[in-house]
């Protein structure tokens, strides 16, 4: 089976990303294929290098990161939300004027025609929110 | 249509403003179009406030973006699904709504409304058809 | 010593407005702002919730929504952001049913 | 074609179990994550919404949450992540009621 | 307590882990206890389910904070305010949440239950009582 | 009348933050004192300056920078929830060894003592959230 999932919520606020990517992960456990992670509405917060959780607390962030380098996943930020939320990478940067950027490894910014794409390709859509 | 095509409900049940949702649930839909799937919108539950007429958002400093759900026609989007018992527990009627056409070209663009009252029932059979399922 | 009742959310998605209406104490003012203006339309089911509550509601938010201030139920007060602040001076405190 | 609804917000905050166990059609299937799996407690009153519903509960929110199985709904079925994959494939598509 | 100390009431209404309003809820309370005021906790609504006995995050990789509300004696908070309605509603009893206690220094550190539980209508009244209300 | 106002979302999303920047803004305009602006939660991500949101529509983080700056108001974002989020200042980045900073002008990050502080000496709290 090929999957889009898609996450609507930031990290730590809901649970939403942390079903994602239990979902996520036990997809690739079972030998199914994930065509995209698409993060949409706060969901882009996902995609940020600059959090620093508590010591005792998972990392979110670094956990998509690992899972994205492990399997090679798609892991897209939509770039209208990103925009309104302040998530960054260098294009971005210099097309805003923007003096920093904070994505994290193994996510990139693109359109929502990503998320459409995802679920014409895909098996399924499953959704991830509040 | 192609064999390939989808058909896909864009399920809105949230109100405007409050949330973010119904808002780029409709960006979504816009860029859906240019796909050429088979698209049609459901507004259920407390989505059937975003179709509301008359929204004057100055006082709150936001975008009015009802005025978009009238260009759905454009973007050959002609079927727009309304939960009944959703209006009808909000004490809203079709009048309360925007009425949204599109136009036929086989029938020298006539004029059609693009908003089906249905019940819940048959709106579940709706989402029954479909392929995939958006969710806001 | 009285307190607002702040409630944000729609009634019909959310049981706040009917949790705030139902432990109101007397003297105590209830202010709908948000998608919780919902519940001020008299035509709606959720409407009943507010029977014997003195309420107000955020005209702004109302507009944005597009109803039209005679689609409120008997007894609804409409106040702007400043009304809101008096409301919230008027009250020893603010409860905000989130 | 069969569907997947998939609930996550609790039944006593939050209409989306109520609305999508009434729009079931025969064949569909309900999985409760997050705060829905209190919807499954059986001497809680929101378990009545789950009459007659093919319902699965996402046992590791069962168990941060503290309920243990015995005290779920009759009928109700314990599934893991990997179960919630394969309530995904066995179904044509899936509907989030966010 | 001086004139100057104002009635906190800090009312937790949402159940753990599906947000995270409770957690960042009892941070407040911890550090707010370092200010002596005379603070009080309620739970209602899917509040009460923050105190359920027997919470095992692990398969959801979540921190369990849970075993944190036992040391609330320990910051000298000592009325914990559960709605016994809520409680119902959910097919709850207090022998389903934690035993709450604090250590009574003018009674020879006597261990008391810290959990009151009051009806809708008594907890209305704890609320109309306060300074300040924290609402999670 | 002296206020403390507590923000539990970020912008964009839920409309808490507009209306708590309303409500201060009418506030001030009584003549009333606002003794602190506290974001918990998502609200924490009021206080990124990356944001760039579409040009139609208003720019929130701008808009609390800049009545920060006309009235000299304290808005304190939370240290432990703005780790979680990803909002950093130049301390917080030297301390947790982060390449880059975000936060908007007018916002400096402190703890949560802020928040019962801000309590304590304010005739008001109003909480605005989800």
């Amino acid at each position: 089976m090929k999957l889009t999932i898609q996450v609507n919520e930031g990290p730590y606020q809901h649970q939403s990303s942390d079903s994602a990517y239990y979902f996520a992960k036990a997809a690739l456990d079972k030998g199914h294929e994930i065509f995209r992670i698409f993060f949409y509405h706060d969901g882009v917060n996902n995609g940020t290098r600059l959090t620093t959780p508590p010591q005792d607390d998972r990392n979110i962030v670094a956990r998509w990161s690992e899972l994205a380098q492990a399997h090679d996943i798609d892991m897209v930020l939509c770039v209208a939300a990103a925009q309104r939320r302040g998530i960054v990478d260098d294009g971005e940067a210099e097309r805003n004027g923007k003096d920093a950027t904070n994505i994290a490894p193994g996510f990139r910014i693109s359109g929502l025609g990503q998320l459409v794409e995802g679920a014409i390709q895909s098996d399924r859509l499953v959704v991830f929110g509040d | 249509m192609s064999g390939d095509t989808k058909k896909f409900l864009f399920i809105n049940r949230k109100a405007p403003y409050g949330t973010i949702y119904a808002w780029e649930s409709l960006e979504v839909v816009l860029i859906g179009a240019a796909f050429e799937q088979d698209v049609s919108l459901a507004f259920m539950d407390d989505g059937v406030y975003e179709l509301a007429k008359g929204q004057d958002t100055t006082g709150i400093g936001m975008k009015n973006f009802s005025p978009t759900y009238s260009a759905l026609g454009d973007y050959e989007i002609t079927r727009i699904y309304v939960e009944k018992e959703s209006l009808e527990e909000r004490g809203l009627t079709l009048d309360d709504l925007q009425h949204l056409v599109w136009e036929d070209e086989d029938d020298d663009w006539a004029e059609r409304d693009s908003i089906r009252l249905v019940s819940r029932a048959e709106l579940g059979t709706v989402m029954a058809e479909q392929d995939v399922l958006f969710n806001f | 010593m009285s307190m607002l009742h702040l409630v944000n959310k729609s009634p019909y998605e959310n049981g706040n407005l009917n949790r705030a209406s139902s432990v109101m104490n007397d003297g105590d003012a209830l202010l709908l702002i948000e998608d919780a203006v919902y519940g001020a339309v008299k035509a709606g089911k959720a409407s009943a919730m507010l029977d014997g509550c003195t309420v107000s509601v955020l005209g702004p938010d109302l507009a944005a929504r597009g109803i039209s201030e005679d689609k409120l139920a008997d007894g609804v007060n409409v106040v702007d952001y400043a009304g809101f602040v008096e409301l919230v001076e008027a009250n020893d405190k603010v409860q905000s049913w989130l």
